[in-house]
């Protein structure tokens, strides 16, 4: 670890230096322990700051598009012939290339504002997990040695594996190494053991009554308090104006109503057709602990496959929904 | 494209619990007359089997 | 020549399928008038019927049914139909063209095409846009799409029957409602015409039973006791029928007799709201047939009912009360404002002869009448009555019922000139009356006053006389005395008319009978009128009744103060519907009329006529014929609420003026049953490819259901035979159909897709899937469809009797004779000129080929033998439909040629009203209900959903109408929009698709913007779908408009965006499609910048010397070389690259690098001819060996007398070399027709010379198929080879050796040949994909252009404002090029014709604040309409390019796309209302 | 739908959203064919299968249809 991070130090630093970038996106180590924070960079000294571990949680892609699109508004106000480019740079592992790959593709940027840092990857703490792990315990003090995490709780220390604690998206990741890059850090990541089992959560699902799948999704969505912190974390979720605060026509109630609330959801879902990258960020976020996972990764299965495609997965592999093939599956049509 | 969306959808929608054959997807050309009859028909039949739509339904 | 000026700018387009349809689309869309004129009810050709297309397997109708709608709604495309060509004078520029119009019976501009006319026809015919699988009525629309959408009445003349009667009922009319179970309707038909059916229905002489055509098959219907069946409703009170009697006038008319004709009179003159009194000397009214027939043939209490029925219509009957002696006649001229004489002949005729004063002789009229009021009289054992009409049988059966035994007639000519009716002399005899013929009294014998007998004298039969009967002549000294106890001599009747004094100055004629206008029936005095026996002498019942009837509509006239006698003259012989061929009708008996039996009869007076039962009746009267197809039972005319129907429609000349003329007939499909050895009409399940196709299509007789016709089982084994009235000299149809191995294909492939257990079979010669993705199709039908082809031709096929299976016997290609059972088998019938294909040419002036087809230029496929007279489609030889539509644009692309000039001189433009100031105003919405006639009204309660309309928010008027679609409403649509201020309307009626543009010209003449507008469809989608469920019907009324209202609340009103249009069009490639197109838009007046990147112009084609035709291409090519050169407008660019294209339609602006440098052009459409590329192969030792060539090598050694040619003694060709293979599964469509045309140009040269040639399957299609046969005949060597087992070449000194297997021989051969000419195919050109992405317009996957649709937009892009033609489409031959060059230039002057381009109203637009410029709704549009604009990162919409299909609203996440008109707070709306 | 129903059988609710080109000509088409179906569809009439927003369906169901069709 402490050799990746001085890599990417450096990295990050001459990139600033060498003025091949404006900023960079990575993170830092968070306020509180065994956490790390996004953070950007326009110094080269900077760059110090820099950390790449398993605390790393969010996806920085989401940084990477409200920058660049700030970037373009302010330039708005430019004259044209004045108007500035700007290259950021970011700190990126397989999940957050993918959304990268994404953005590509949806026309957010041009490859060429921005670099990409890529680093192996092998995993993200699940804040919530550990919190279950240590039984609700405020942690005072923690540090990862080797795969084990030493948490220092009110009630003592406790050593957990840290594979316990990682995030159930990584536990089954298949794409844990940056799909592009312009630099790596360090060697690419082993493969994920579980990703052979990535959809057996839904399938598990799939195969329950009819009203149990329902009680479920009723139930999870009973939860959400539409604070929009998933939308928020989701680098898939850019529109300017949701389609929530949206009037003429208004979509979605904005009241307590539980259909609107299922209905928001619904449709927030559906718009991750073929662009969910499951990074978790949504989860991750999400104060009321809502298992939108279970629900996104139904999602991927069913693009990959009815269209064998996956979001972000190489510049190649475009949105399914821009296209069609002369063959895609017919099963669902009704014939009487 | 239209097609890739109405197949995710009716997956989904069945996915999280509410009856697949309320949602129903076809194609009827203009020279299917008997054919749109009969899928009324047989969407009807669907329906009904299922009873009145509780789920989603927004109370006024 | 015409001058410019003079020229009309108009033209006319005979035929209507797609090549009709498509020639006049673009024509009319660039500026010129159109005459479509049809022959048949509507248009659509033979597409309309087929149901799905190749390669594509598109749907047909869908497809079509648009281009229908825009034909039948374009302000300048008259469409004529019913007209047939009579000729064409004049020259090109400005012709005059004579048509005649037959006969539609219905009024195109009030039917509503609702359909209520055919429901209630009794008349079934078998269909023929189902080929006869299902049947339709004699009122009728071709299919439910059809355009005009109007029906028709299927009339071919009046039927012998009712031309037969005198009083011209509609027999046939009845007969067929008999049939089909309406008797009260067969009733009131028969009452329209002849009040007094019950008698008819028993004594009538029944003419039409004469004239029926029946009586040429077997016997003729039984008519009579059919009307009887019918009639005898009448005799109780809660079935008869009375007509409803029209409001009164306040005029008296007085009618002299109670008979027939004088009740008629006064029937139809009570009906008509006069009021009318008959006087009757007698004490019963019926005149004649109450006291002369008897009562054992028309009982007393059935004539009283039928007269009550009169008296019951108002009808006064005074009896007992004797004009001229109880009252004068004066009198009633005085007080009546009309007099009717209809007294009869109440006087019997004299035999005077000595002795007739005697007792006991009683003349016949006194006799019956004295019986038939009640009197007994006994005449004595023995009674002789004389005569031989109905009176003396009438006279002669009743003396035989009143007890005489021995009761006899004497007649003076033989049985076979008995003026009465047949059945009355046959019951007669029955009931044991003997008859004396060719015996005439001369003398009464008696003693004491008293008869005692009568003495005739013999008589022989001499000349015909007036009459027609041949004259008795009598024997002299041939005396004898037949003894009687009574005489009744019945030999006729005179009229009394000593009533009417000699003061009233009437006029009366030689015979004693008042002298009265024969059609009329007015005397020469005014008001007074007469008719029946008095005028006419003794007659029968109907002609009375006729009279009466005719009388009646003079009276009526006559106090009307109208033209009695305008328009009345009818010649009721013409028009005859007789002409049928009768010979094929199956025989049915005609039914036995029961009887009472002789025996029980013949002492007593009932009724001997028993009566049909109503089993008899409806079989007997399912025999008729029905002559004249439509019956005229008027059953439509009763349905029609728009009064639409005229059954007195009638043939009309007319005649227009045109610059131009294009012919597309179109072709007629073989006759399948001239093969009679495949069993076509004899075997039920041998059907045509037509009827198949019926059979496929969901709105076909079964629904798309695949089934047997003979058990309607779904089959398993079928087998399609090929080439039937195809490739078959034997037949006299040498020429190859072009399309049938394809739509055989389509069809297996269709089938095996409905019925999945389906194995189908194709027989076939070659496979000629010679079309742009032919092959593939093909491929496909093999591969994934696992379709059988078997390369023989079953020599016979044969029905097995307990299955119906059939049982084909064929030869397979290594010689083994087979024998298999199929299920059903399809015959692939081809395409042969169309039936009026001569009389067509001599009305056009043109000249027709060999087999019939129009006759064309060489350099040019739609000229015809006459300049202005252009050709397009299967007329001028059989062909698939995109090439048919190229040939449209191409035919209409010359024709405007000649009139560009005189374009926009007789296209209408509306002027509208500036739109009303709405702001302020709100939604304020008007609705209007429609009742449909009855269609909606009949089933929902429209009156209540008004009502409720009123109810809903925004409504400020809602109000119903009979026919909201009638130009009534719309003018009072109009009032009520500016009188309520109304900002929307909505209408609930019938389909949008259908009337949505016209309610929205209401609007728009009304000043409401035309996009405020929407429908509720009740009537397609709720009342005609809900016959039975009228409440709940009302309710999704109510739903379906509260939906409509909901939605306009949101509309607005849109302006269509406009843009410039810049003339000059861009072509790039100079071959010969460029430079053709390059000359057909400098002929329409536009300029050209033609950009070749070979430094001289001509491309592929200056590789020809001559086509297979025998055109000489290359004085061709320099005649084309010199007019471009000449040409002001035409700007070509040799050794010129294109760098950049950019803009959209109407404003391209290009910019190219030349030699010279650089250059810059704008112009308003792009024509992509870039043109292919023959393969360059190795295959074969190409390039290795001196012997072996290209086939276009060969042609030049050939043309140029090389000795490598001239030498050889032996060349062989090789096929497919480089096409239909793996990597290029396409084939290159003129290497065999090159092949031959080499081969036969060296066989021309030296006949000696061995020529072989090695093919996979040769496509010669079309008429080209002459010239293989030609090839063979002069001995030309052909030798198949399968793709797996190629020929083997090897170098053996100056020769080749080649090995190949030979399928016939299944052995291998190997022989020696000087020179190897390979018929390499075509690549396409590797810059495609560069000019392309330019053009943002895509290849398919072999690398040629993509088409806008491959079957109806064959030159067009996807993209408007780019085509294509020549070799960037596909490998085609020099004519196809020029063809499709023409068509490109047809199809960009719809554009370069206008100054500006009206884009759709309803377009999409981008809300900028929500846009994040993702792109998906660029990816996902299919006309590149919308883009990101990357410097505002912002998605843009191109108004002219979009077309509204709202794809990319419904993709965008964001809803930054919205599309007008459907809106998702218009959508979302509807939704919520539902 | 109206109230006077209510006390009937229950008859599902459907809304049809469907393509102008060929579902909907389809409908007509069944109903000059008079070809008869259940009355308790209703029918909105898009340009385009494409049109059709996958949002449609969510808000016909929570508006309280029983079943919501959509056909090109």
């Amino acid at each position: 670890m402490e050799n990746i991070d001085k890599k990417l130090r450096e990295e990050a630093k001459r990139l600033l230096e060498e003025k091949r970038v404006d900023a960079l996106v990575g993170y830092e180590t968070g306020t509180l322990p065994l956490t790390a924070t996004p953070c950007f960079i326009t110094n080269p000294e900077d760059a110090e700051k820099l950390v790449w571990n398993a605390f790393c949680t969010q996806n920085l892609a989401k940084y990477v598009h409200d920058l660049i699109s700030q970037h373009r508004e302010s330039q708005k106000r430019v004259k044209p012939e004045d108007r500035k480019k700007k290259v950021f740079g970011v700190v990126a592992r397989g999940c957050t290339t993918r959304s990268i790959v994404l953005h590509l593709q949806e026309r957010q940027y041009a490859r060429d504002e921005i670099v990409i840092v890529g680093v192996p990857c092998t995993g993200y703490v699940d804040r919530k997990q550990l919190s279950i792990i240590v039984s609700g315990e405020d942690i005072q003090e923690g540090t990862l040695e080797g795969d084990q995490l030493v948490v220092k709780t009110t009630a003592g220390e406790k050593r957990i594996p840290l594979q316990d604690a990682l995030s159930g998206n990584c536990l089954t990741c298949k794409f844990n190494n940056p799909i592009i890059c312009d630099v790596m850090i360090g060697e690419k990541a082993p493969a994920i053991a579980g990703a052979a089992q990535e959809y057996a959560e839904v399938e598990d699902f799939e195969n329950l009554p009819t009203e149990e799948r329902w009680a479920y999704f009723t139930k999870e969505m009973a939860k959400c308090i539409r604070c929009y912190a998933c939308r928020q974390a989701c680098p898939s979720c850019y529109c300017k104006t949701c389609f929530v605060e949206q009037s003429q026509p208004q979509w979605v109630g904005l009241g307590e109503d539980t259909t609107d609330t299922q209905v928001f959801q619904l449709m927030r879902l559906f718009h991750m057709v073929g662009r969910c990258v499951d990074c978790g960020s949504c989860i991750s976020v999400c104060p009321m602990g809502v298992d939108l996972r279970k629900f996104l990764k139904k999602l991927d299965k069913d693009v990959l496959d009815l269209f064998e495609s996956r979001a972000g997965s190489s510049m190649e592999d475009l949105p399914p929904l821009s296209r069609f093939k002369e063959h895609d599956k017919e099963d669902f049509v009704f014939n009487p | 494209m239209a097609r890739r969306k109405f197949a995710t959808l009716k997956r989904f929608l069945d996915y999280i619990g509410l009856e697949g054959d309320r949602t129903i997807f076809t194609w009827i050309s203009a020279s299917e007359g008997e054919r749109f009859a009969n899928v009324i028909k047989g969407v009807t039949a669907k329906v009904r089997a299922l009873g009145p739509a509780s789920k989603l339904v927004k109370k006024l | 020549m015409i001058k410019d000026s003079e020229k009309i700018g108009a033209v006319m387009v005979v035929g209507s399928g797609i090549a009709g349809i498509q020639a006049s689309l673009d024509l009319a869309n660039s500026g010129l008038k159109v005459y479509l004129v049809e022959k048949d009810i509507s248009i659509g050709g033979v597409m309309a019927q087929l149901d799905k297309t190749f390669p594509t397997n598109d749907c047909s109708a869908c497809i079509l049914s648009p281009k229908l709608v825009e034909v039948g709604r374009h302000p300048n495309v008259e469409i004529l139909t019913r007209r047939t060509v009579d000729s064409v004078e004049g020259e090109a520029g400005k012709f005059k063209v004579k048509m005649t119009k037959a006969p539609r019976f219905i009024d195109l501009d009030k039917c509503t095409g609702c359909g209520d006319c055919a429901k209630v026809c009794p008349i079934n015919v078998p269909s023929e846009f189902n080929e006869g699988l299902s049947e339709r009525q004699a009122t009728y629309r071709k299919f439910p799409q059809a355009i005009p959408s109007g029906f028709a009445i299927d009339k071919i003349g009046t039927s012998p029957c009712k031309s037969a009667c005198p009083t011209h009922i509609s027999v046939q009319g009845y007969v067929a409602l008999i049939a089909t179970g309406k008797y009260k309707e067969a009733l009131k038909l028969i009452k329209k015409d002849n009040p007094f059916p019950i008698v008819c229905g028993r004594v009538c002489n029944h003419p039409c039973e004469t004239a029926c055509m029946r009586g040429k098959v077997e016997e003729p219907i039984d008519i009579m006791h059919l009307k009887r069946f019918v009639a005898d409703l009448d005799l109780k009170d809660e079935t008869r029928y009375i007509p409803d009697k029209k409001e009164s006038k306040g005029k008296k008319i007085a009618v002299v007799g109670a008979g027939p004709a004088g009740l008629t009179c006064a029937y139809y003159l009570a009906a008509e709201g006069y009021d009318v009194e008959v006087f009757e000397s007698l004490p019963v009214a019926g005149g004649w047939l109450a006291v002369g027939i008897p009562e054992y043939r028309l009982p007393k209490d059935v004539l009283k009912a039928e007269i009550k029925v009169i008296e019951d219509l108002g009808v006064k009957i005074h009896l007992n009360k004797a004009i001229g002696k109880d009252i004068p006649f004066e009198k009633l001229q005085k007080e009546y404002d009309a007099v009717f004489i209809g007294c009869g002949t109440v006087n019997s005729s004299k035999l005077n002869i000595p002795g007739e004063e005697m007792q006991g002789v009683i003349h016949g009229v006194d006799y019956l009448k004295r019986v038939n009021l009640g009197e007994k009289v006994f005449l004595g054992d023995k009674v002789a009555v004389v005569g031989g009409g109905n009176v003396a049988m009438d006279a002669v059966r009743t003396a035989i019922r009143t007890g005489s035994k021995d009761v006899f007639v004497l007649y003076r000519r033989s049985r076979a000139e008995m003026p009465a009716a047949p059945e009355e002399i046959e019951e007669a005899l029955e009931e044991g009356i003997k008859m004396e013929f060719l015996a005439a009294p001369k003398r009464v014998v008696g003693e004491n006053g008293k008869v005692t007998g009568v003495e005739c004298t013999r008589m022989e039969l001499g000349e015909p006389d007036a009459s027609g009967r041949r004259r008795p002549v009598e024997i002299k000294g041939s005396e004898f005395i037949v003894p009687c106890d009574s005489l009744i001599p019945a030999i006729g009747q005179e009229a009394d008319l000593d009533f009417v004094p000699k003061e009233s100055g009437i006029a009366i004629n030689k015979w004693k009978n008042f002298d009265v206008d024969p059609v009329t029936f007015a005397s020469n005095v005014p008001g007074v009128f007469a008719g029946g026996d008095v005028v006419t002498g003794p007659q029968t019942v109907v002609k009375a009744v006729y009279a009466g009837k005719e009388a009646a509509v003079s009276i009526d006239r006559y106090l009307k103060g109208e033209d009695v006698k305008a328009g009345r003259e009818k010649d009721w012989t013409k028009d005859l519907a007789d002409k049928a061929d009768v010979s094929k009708v199956e025989k049915v008996a005609r039914a036995k009329y029961p009887h009472l039996k002789p025996e029980t009869r013949r002492t007593n007076f009932q009724e001997v006529g028993v009566g049909f039962s109503e089993e008899e009746a409806v079989a007997e009267a399912k025999r008729c014929l029905a002559c004249g197809i439509c019956s005229e039972c008027y059953q439509c005319v009763d349905a029609c609420i728009a009064n639409a129907i005229n059954h007195d429609d009638t043939f009309e000349e007319e005649t227009i003026e045109v610059g131009a003329v294009i012919a597309a007939p179109g072709f007629e499909v073989f006759d399948a049953g001239i093969r009679g050895e495949y069993g076509f009409g004899i075997y039920k399940n041998v059907v045509t490819s037509i009827q198949f196709e019926r059979i496929l299509s969901a709105s076909g007789p079964y629904f798309g259901h695949v089934q047997r016709i003979s058990d309607g089982k779904e089959p398993k084994k079928l087998a399609f035979i090929q080439c039937v009235g195809s490739r078959d000299t034997s037949c006299g149809n040498s020429w190859c159909s072009s399309v049938c191995c394809m739509y055989a294909t389509k069809q297996a492939i269709i089938g095996k897709e409905h019925a999945k257990g389906l194995e189908p079979t194709v027989f076939f010669m070659d496979i000629r899937a010679h079309g742009k993705d032919f092959d593939r199709f093909v491929n496909r039908a093999k591969d994934e469809y696992g379709i059988r082809y078997i390369r023989s031709m079953p020599s016979t096929v044969k029905e097995l009797q307990q299955s119906n299976n059939l049982l084909l016997k064929y030869v397979q290609e290594d010689g083994s004779l087979v024998e298999e059972e199929f299920d059903m088998v399809v015959l692939s019938v081809g395409l042969c000129p169309p039936a009026e294909a001569g009389k067509l040419a001599g009305a056009l002036g043109i000249d027709l080929q060999e087999h019939g087809f129009c006759k064309t230029a060489l350099e040019n496929p739609v000229e015809t033998s006459r300049g202005g007279v252009f050709v397009c489609g299967a007329f001028g030889g059989p062909k698939d439909i995109p090439e048919t539509v190229m040939e449209a644009s191409s035919a209409a692309a010359c024709a405007s040629g000649i009139l560009a000039t005189r374009r926009g001189t007789m296209t209408k433009e509306e002027d509208l009203p500036l739109e009303s100031d709405l702001r302020g105003l709100g939604p304020r919405t008007g609705v209007f209900v429609c009742h449909c006639g009855i269609n909606i009204g009949g089933v929902v309660n429209v009156p209540e959903v008004v009502e409720y309309c009123k109810t809903l928010p925004n409504v400020v008027f809602a109000t119903d109408n009979l026919f909201t679609c009638s130009q009534d409403t719309a003018v009072k649509m109009g009032e009520v929009i500016k009188e309520h201020n109304l900002t929307r309307v909505v209408v609930a009626s019938c389909s949008p698709r259908t009337h949505e543009g016209l309610f929205q010209e209401n609007c728009e003449k009304a000043g409401l913007n035309r996009y405020l507008f929407e429908m509720a469809n009740i009537r397609d989608q709720n009342s005609w779908v809900h016959m039975h469920e009228p409440v709940e019907a009302t309710e999704k009324a109510k739903d379906l408009v509260r939906m409509a209202i909901a939605k306009a609340q949101f509309l607005k009103p849109l302006k269509p965006g406009q843009l410039s249009v810049n003339h000059a069009t861009m072509i790039i490639g100079g071959g010969l499609a460029g430079i053709t197109a390059a000359l057909s838009l400098a002929d329409q007046g536009y300029e050209s910048y033609i950009v070749e990147k070979e430094p001289v112009l001509g491309g592929n084609y200056r590789n020809l010397y001559f086509t297979l035709e025998g055109l000489d291409t290359r004085k061709h090519l320099s005649g084309l070389l010199e007019r471009v050169k000449a040409s002001k407008l035409i700007h070509a660019y040799t050794a010129a690259t294109i760098k950049k294209i950019e803009g959209f339609i109407g404003n391209y602006k290009t910019t190219i690098a030349t030699k010279d440098g650089d250059e810059q052009f704008e112009h308003g459409v792009v024509i992509v001819a870039a043109g292919g590329y023959e393969l360059d192969t190795k295959e074969y030792l190409h390039g290795q060996s001196p012997q072996v060539i290209t086939q276009r090598e060969l042609e030049k050694l050939i043309a140029e007398k090389d000795d490598r040619a001239a030498k050889a003694k032996s060349i062989t060709m090789i096929q497919c070399v480089g096409s239909r293979i793996p990597e290029r599964p396409y084939c290159s469509r003129y290497c065999c027709s090159e092949a031959i045309k080499n081969a036969l140009k060296i066989k021309e040269m030296d006949p000696a010379k061995e020529i072989t040639i090695l093919y996979r399957d040769i496509r010669t299609f079309g008429l080209k198929e002459d010239y293989y046969k030609k090839a063979r005949e002069l001995n030309v060597q052909f030798i198949r080879y399968d793709e797996d087992r190629k020929p083997e070449i090897v170098q053996e000194g100056d020769k080749v050796s080649i090995r190949i297997f030979d399928p016939i021989m299944n052995a291998p051969v190997e022989f020696k040949t000087d020179l190897l000419a390979l018929s390499v195919g075509t690549v396409p050109n590797p810059g495609n994909a560069e000019i392309g992405q330019m053009l943002k317009v895509p290849t398919n996957q072999d690398g040629f252009f993509l088409e806008a649709h491959v079957k109806l937009r064959p030159v067009d892009f996807a993209t408007d404002g780019v085509f294509m033609c020549g070799m960037s489409h596909a490998p085609k031959l020099s004519e196809d090029s020029i063809v499709q060059a023409n068509a490109a230039v047809s199809r960009a002057c719809t554009i370069l014709t206008k100054d500006y381009i009206e884009a759709e109203g309803k377009t999409a637009y981008v809300n900028k604040e929500r846009c994040a410029a993702c792109g998906l709704c660029e990816e996902n549009c299919p006309f590149s309409a919308i883009s990101v604009n990357i410097v505002e990162a912002c998605a843009e919409v191109n108004t002219v390019l979009c077309k509204g299909c709202g794809v990319c609203t419904a993709s965008c996440r964001m809803n930054a796309v919205d599309l007008n008109g459907y809106t998702n707070e218009e959508e979302l709306e509807q939704i919520f209302n539902i | 739908m109206a109230e006077n129903l209510a006390n009937k059988e229950w008859v599902p609710k459907i809304v049809a959203i469907v393509c102008n080109w060929c579902t909907y000509a389809g409908a007509d088409l069944a109903g000059i064919s008079r070809i008869q179906y259940p009355p308790n569809v209703r029918i909105i009439r898009v340009p385009c299968t494409g049109r059709i927003n996958p949002f449609y369906v969510a808000k016909a169901l929570q508006t309280g249809a029983d079943g919501v069709l959509v056909s090109g």
